[in-house]
């Protein structure tokens, strides 16, 4: 039995441990494409032999739901994830992120790395977050665009941005950039990654694998990697 | 009618408008660098496409612009020999040679091993064009050419880069080719000796328009077309038989107007006894004497009578007819003047035996 | 050594090979033809199909990707007809990995036999032509062997562009393990998640090794073609 | 029509057309320079000079663009001395995005012009010698002009693949309207979002339009040059 | 010394291994199809570096294998004609004529206006060589050369694919050019009569060796090299001055062996009387008589006595010294029976005043 699972790339660490530990468990295999969220949504959208999506944004999910291809009742928010503001460099201090924050004083002229404001959802939830604190306006024109959440890191850690807004879960892995602040849970809109089985998925192997997603030996390892778990 | 041509072309400033009929054998296109005589053979081949005209080879239309006929290339069986030789640089020689026999249907006329003997290919046959001598790529053109089994052969100034000695070798084998295998050839040269030898016909071309047409002894022999040929290419065309050959090394020629002795050469050697051939006699090789002269290493001497005499500026070409046959005779003004000569007096060709150049004798290009 | 990819990644370098080896050859006897067309043509719709054939170098590959996908998916204009009357499928299929990789490489092949087909000296084709041969022949037997050179050039070209597309690839068969996750895609996936770097410079190091050993390969290819044609 | 596309998208046209155009005219030279290395040259690196100009199109872009990063951005190896030396800062400025486009593109334009020149009958090289030109002028007054079209189809590649670039360019400058927002950063970004398509799809339509332009003069310009040669 | 020439190389079967020296004046570089021609030529010019040799013009070394010294062909200073034209397909005629000036410092020896029209160009200045015949490229690519003022002339049959009337006209420039700019210069060509007219020097050439090396009238008219260069072509140099010309168009030419009398023609009318000239005399165009025939058109009988009889297979040749210059003439075996001769008894050359060639009368090549 296999279980093609079309999955947002930031999701790659976690889910090949989990989906090794699956296969070591049930004798099934398990195939995982990693793409952009759209790329798959239209993927799927095409006709792609995928039993699980699990998208990075909210609004793709609703695109597959839309065209009927997902499993009646199956689709869930699986992880939540939150912003943080990273500085190039180990030792930067933190700051607080609350209405008002003076970011551009912070940025001294230079830029604030994000993923694309308008596009990827690291970027959406960032925009909104700081609309949210009033600071959007002032520090648009220095905002550098990347075209997702890795290439907004390497910005920063090449010290090319000395500030950026990424995911926890991004953050947490790289050692030359410090997390100096996380932006408030309430700023924007919650981040989710909605999980669902996809029509005509619905054996037996499917299911037990997106079940297994939401196991607690599943959250142990999302968790390792700054996810959070939504119920 | 072997091949009959018709045709109009224009390029800038040049305009070609040529019509000529030429019947079996090699006609000549004789004229000045850039009278339109590649131009005239390109048309043939089917490389050039011809703002208007006409060709017809062996009774076949190749190209009839009025009827909106034209045959490619490819189709039109034609061996062309390329003033720049246009061998294919990825085959090796021999491919080079047997590159038309690829696509000939039909029996081999032209023997493999023959052509490269006689064109001197053997020791060449595995090399590259690359590295070929100039003289070398032209032979193996000309080989390509004969071996791909053509009815009518094209050439463009196809000896100009090879040395006399290949000259000499090499022309016995046109002849022989278009003896043997009735090829008809449309040939481009600039030199009268090779045209003499080989044609049958000479058409001459200036700027584009025939200026001079027929048989190549009436027209290499008129003395109009001196003028046009060059006067030290000014001669006349004899029709002799040959001979048996004698003890010391001389073979006696028939001509209309009596006996000449010249040396055997090779190419003599190989035509029966009683076969027809031609002679081609320079006017300035031809003395006039009033009286047989003694003693001199002269052999060959015809009796004639003076017919015509063309006085140029410095001097004249004297025509004598020589029991009804023509020879030129080019003379200074003060011999004219000494030996008091006028058409209808009686004079003695002299010609030096040797200066028969061997070329100059070929077979008639008519079936024996 | 074999520990040093593992099996997904082996089957990837394989997968990529593959496809960059599939659709060159296969796009190289189309990219002749068009070549050929452009160079020596003369019909109506010429400009277009020179930008046509240019379209995937102009346009963001990710754009190319979902043409493909809209066209060749399963449900896409041509793709539902070529799986019901031909059964054959491109979309998430390896097949359609070398489809991409053939149509981002084809401007780059085409214009390499193009610019060899542009230099080669007519005279000699026409040579060939009084020999009797005909078109056709005159292109096999002449044409060819001369623009070989510039088919190596374009077929590497097109090969090592294979190697390197990722965009029109990842988006019309997606990135799935073992069926259509080729090299690039598989680097794709590791310069996505944290600490992924050191694994992706692994794969990176392995396609550049493989590129290069096509490279000299072509290179020294189009040198003993060149030395076969300069002759001796 | 100007309200067919908004400031920020009309920005994005004017730049892609300026990045092109400099990322072509700039690497030119250096083009011409490494073809000529590759095509005449004999040094013991070439076969490494080979590898180094292809790498741009065997790797996925994303990954050049991180290289780029490395090298050229403001604390890269190559980046900081040339900022500090020169004061020429390629980060998230719009020559960096020309300097992406171009390096992109150079294997395409160095595979064109060293077709080209393999091409020039060295024979006439040779006879211009003779008549008193050095290499260098034997070069500019006989291999340029006979190269021209090479170097004319080595360009408009570079130059559409300029236009099309997407991948290294963001990665590299990343994507700030009206700096480094190249028209396939912002088709980019439209597809990201659902219903974003028909946005998408008028950008595309412009940078056909405009690819197609530069295309068609390319064509004539060539044309005019093989004329010219060709002769009459 | 003008050029001195050492060069040993090698192309797979073919060896080349030739040393030669050549003074001011022409050189004739003479010998078969492949027989390394153009090989030497293009040392010498240095677009081939050979394994081994030394080549040195007017005292500076081009060449010197030993001494490790190699001067690149752009700063030898040599102006090529090939054997294909090689004209630069994207320049105009006026630009390829003018291509050499371009890098040329120092004074221009050669005017623009007078290059053009006496090879004929006038009209085909705005042209590309794309479209030019065969002949007008020739006469561009000489020019050319010509034009870049070169210290040295190298050409390699420029001559082969040009018409008798152009050839003609020609000529005489390049002799022109030899004697005014005293431009030494290294030709190569097929035809015997073109390089007896200019060559001060022959080089006989046979699978790359020199066979054969010296003054033209010498290696001409040696009987030996009449063997190399064809029989038909061997002949005799005589040197001569120019005298009066008279009321029939006849000019008399003071030769060692006797006044001779020739036509007028523009070459000779340009040359001031008492110049000094050459005349080149076949072998084939002489007669020998045991006394002066009467009542004959040929003018020119010198009395001389027979030094050499060389028989051939069908014909001899007999060298006669004319008052100690050689004369060769070639009379079949029957006539050397007939008229009874041998070495040492006295009989006269007969020659028709007009067999002596125009292109076969020159200026000496040393300053007068
Ligand atoms: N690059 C080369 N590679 C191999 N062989 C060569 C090369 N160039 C010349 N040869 C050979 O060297 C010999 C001499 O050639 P070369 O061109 O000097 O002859 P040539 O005397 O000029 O003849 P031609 O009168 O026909 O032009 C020939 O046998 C030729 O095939
Ligand atoms: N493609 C062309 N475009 C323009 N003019 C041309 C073209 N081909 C030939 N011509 C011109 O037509 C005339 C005739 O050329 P052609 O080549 O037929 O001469 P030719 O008699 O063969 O001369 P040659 O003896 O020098 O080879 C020349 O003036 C030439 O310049
Ligand atoms: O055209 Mo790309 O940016 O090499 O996939
Ligand atoms: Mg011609
Ligand atoms: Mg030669």
């Amino acid at each position: 039995e296999e279980v093609v699972v079309f999955a947002a790339a930031s999701l790659k660490t976690a889910l090949d441990r989990i989906a090794a530990d699956y296969e070591a468990a049930s004798g099934n295999s398990v195939t995982i494409s990693y793409a952009g969220s759209n790329a798959l949504a239209k993927q799927i959208i095409e006709g792609a032999p995928a039993d699980l999506f699990l998208s990075a944004a909210v609004n793709w999910m609703d695109e597959v739901e839309k065209a009927g291809l997902v499993a009646e009742g199956t689709r869930r928010d699986l992880l939540g994830n939150s912003l943080v503001l990273v500085a190039h460099g180990r030792g930067s201090a933190p700051v607080e992120i609350g209405p008002g924050f003076d970011l551009g004083g912070l940025l001294g002229g230079e830029k604030l790395a994000m993923a694309l404001v308008d596009a990827v959802p690291a970027g959406q939830y960032g925009k909104a977050s700081l609309e949210t604190l009033g600071i959007w306006d002032a520090v648009a024109p220095s905002v550098a665009q990347a075209d997702n959440v890795r290439a907004t890191l390497a910005l920063v850690a090449s010290g090319e941005a000395p500030y950026g807004i990424v995911y926890a879960t991004d953050a947490a892995a790289d050692e030359s950039v410090s997390v100096v602040g996380t932006f408030p849970a309430d700023s924007h809109p919650p981040i989710v990654y909605p999980a669902a089985l996809l029509t005509g998925a619905e054996d037996a192997a499917d299911r037990a694998f997106f079940e297994r997603l939401g196991a607690p030996e599943a959250a142990a390892v999302f968790e390792a990697q700054g996810f959070t778990i939504l119920k | 009618m072997t091949l009959s041509v018709a045709l109009q072309h224009r390029f800038g400033e040049f305009a070609l408008d040529t019509a000529f009929e030429a019947p079996a054998g090699v006609t000549a296109l004789f004229g000045h660098s850039g009278s339109g005589k590649t131009t005239v053979v390109n048309a043939v081949a089917g490389l050039l496409r011809p703002d208007c005209g006409r060709v017809l080879a062996q009774g076949e239309r190749l190209l009839d612009t009025e009827a909106g006929l034209w045959l490619p290339p490819h189709r039109r069986r034609v061996g062309y020999v390329f003033q720049d030789a246009r061998l294919l640089p990825h085959l090796s020689v021999r491919q080079n040679l047997l590159y038309g026999r690829w696509f000939s249907r039909g029996p081999r006329r032209a023997d493999f091993g023959r052509v490269v003997e006689m064109l001197g290919l053997g020791a060449l046959l595995a090399r590259r064009p690359g590295g070929l001598s100039g003289g070398e790529k032209q032979r193996v053109a000309l080989g390509r050419a004969i071996l791909s089994d053509p009815r009518l052969l094209l050439m463009d100034e196809p000896l100009a880069a090879l040395d006399e000695g290949r000259k000499a070798e090499i022309l016995p084998y046109l002849e022989r080719l278009r003896d043997e295998l009735h090829l008809p050839i449309l040939y481009v040269s600039h030199s009268v000796a090779e045209v003499a030898r080989l044609a049958t016909t000479v058409i001459l071309l200036e700027a584009g328009r025939v200026v001079a047409a027929g048989p190549a002894a009436q027209v290499l022999s008129s003395p109009a077309a001196a003028r046009a040929l060059g006067i030290r290419e000014a001669g006349a065309l004899l029709a002799a038989r040959r001979g048996p050959a004698e003890a010391d090394g001389l073979v006696r020629l028939d001509s209309g107007g009596g006996p000449l002795w010249l040396p055997l050469t090779p190419a003599l050697e190989a035509l029966p006894e009683g076969a027809p051939l031609r002679l081609r006699i320079l006017a300035q090789d031809v003395m006039l004497a009033l009286a047989p002269p003694q003693g001199i290493s002269a052999l060959n001497m015809l009796p004639g009578r003076i017919e015509e005499i063309l006085p140029g500026e410095r001097d004249a070409l004297v025509r004598l007819s020589v029991e009804g046959e023509a020879l030129l005779a080019r003379i200074t003004l003060r011999s004219l003047r000494l030996l008091d000569l006028a058409p209808g007096r009686r004079a003695y060709a002299v010609l030096k035996t040797v200066a028969v150049a061997p070329e100059n004798v070929g077979g008639t290009g008519e079936a024996s | 050594m074999t520990d040093w990819l593992s099996p997904d990644e082996w089957r990837a370098v394989a997968l990529s090979l593959r496809v960059s080896t599939v659709a060159t050859l296969v796009s190289l006897p189309f990219g002749i033809l068009v070549a050929l067309a452009l160079a020596r043509g003369r019909f109506p719709g010429k400009a277009l199909l020179n930008g046509l054939v240019h379209l995937p170098l102009i346009l963001p590959p990710v754009v190319t990707g979902y043409l493909l996908l809209m066209t060749f998916g399963r449900r896409g204009s041509v793709g539902q007809y070529l799986d019901q009357w031909f059964g054959i499928v491109f979309a998430f299929r390896w097949t359609g990995a070398a489809l991409a990789a053939g149509i981002m490489g084809f401007p780059l092949m085409v214009r390499a036999i193009r610019l060899a087909l542009e230099a080669v000296d007519p005279r000699l084709e026409q040579a060939a032509s009084t020999l009797g041969a005909s078109r056709p022949w005159v292109f096999l037997t002449v044409t060819l062997p001369l623009i070989l050179p510039g088919i190596v050039a374009g077929a590497i070209l097109a090969f090592a562009k294979a190697m390197g597309e990722f965009g029109a690839t990842i988006t019309f068969v997606s990135n799935i393990p073992g069926q259509t996750q080729t090299l690039p895609s598989a680097i794709y996936s590791f310069l996505q998640v944290p600490g992924g770097e050191s694994n992706a410079a692994r794969l990176v190091l392995v396609a550049i090794l493989v590129a290069m050993i096509a490279l000299l390969l072509s290179e020294w290819l189009s040198r003993a073609i060149a030395r076969r044609i300069a002759g001796a």
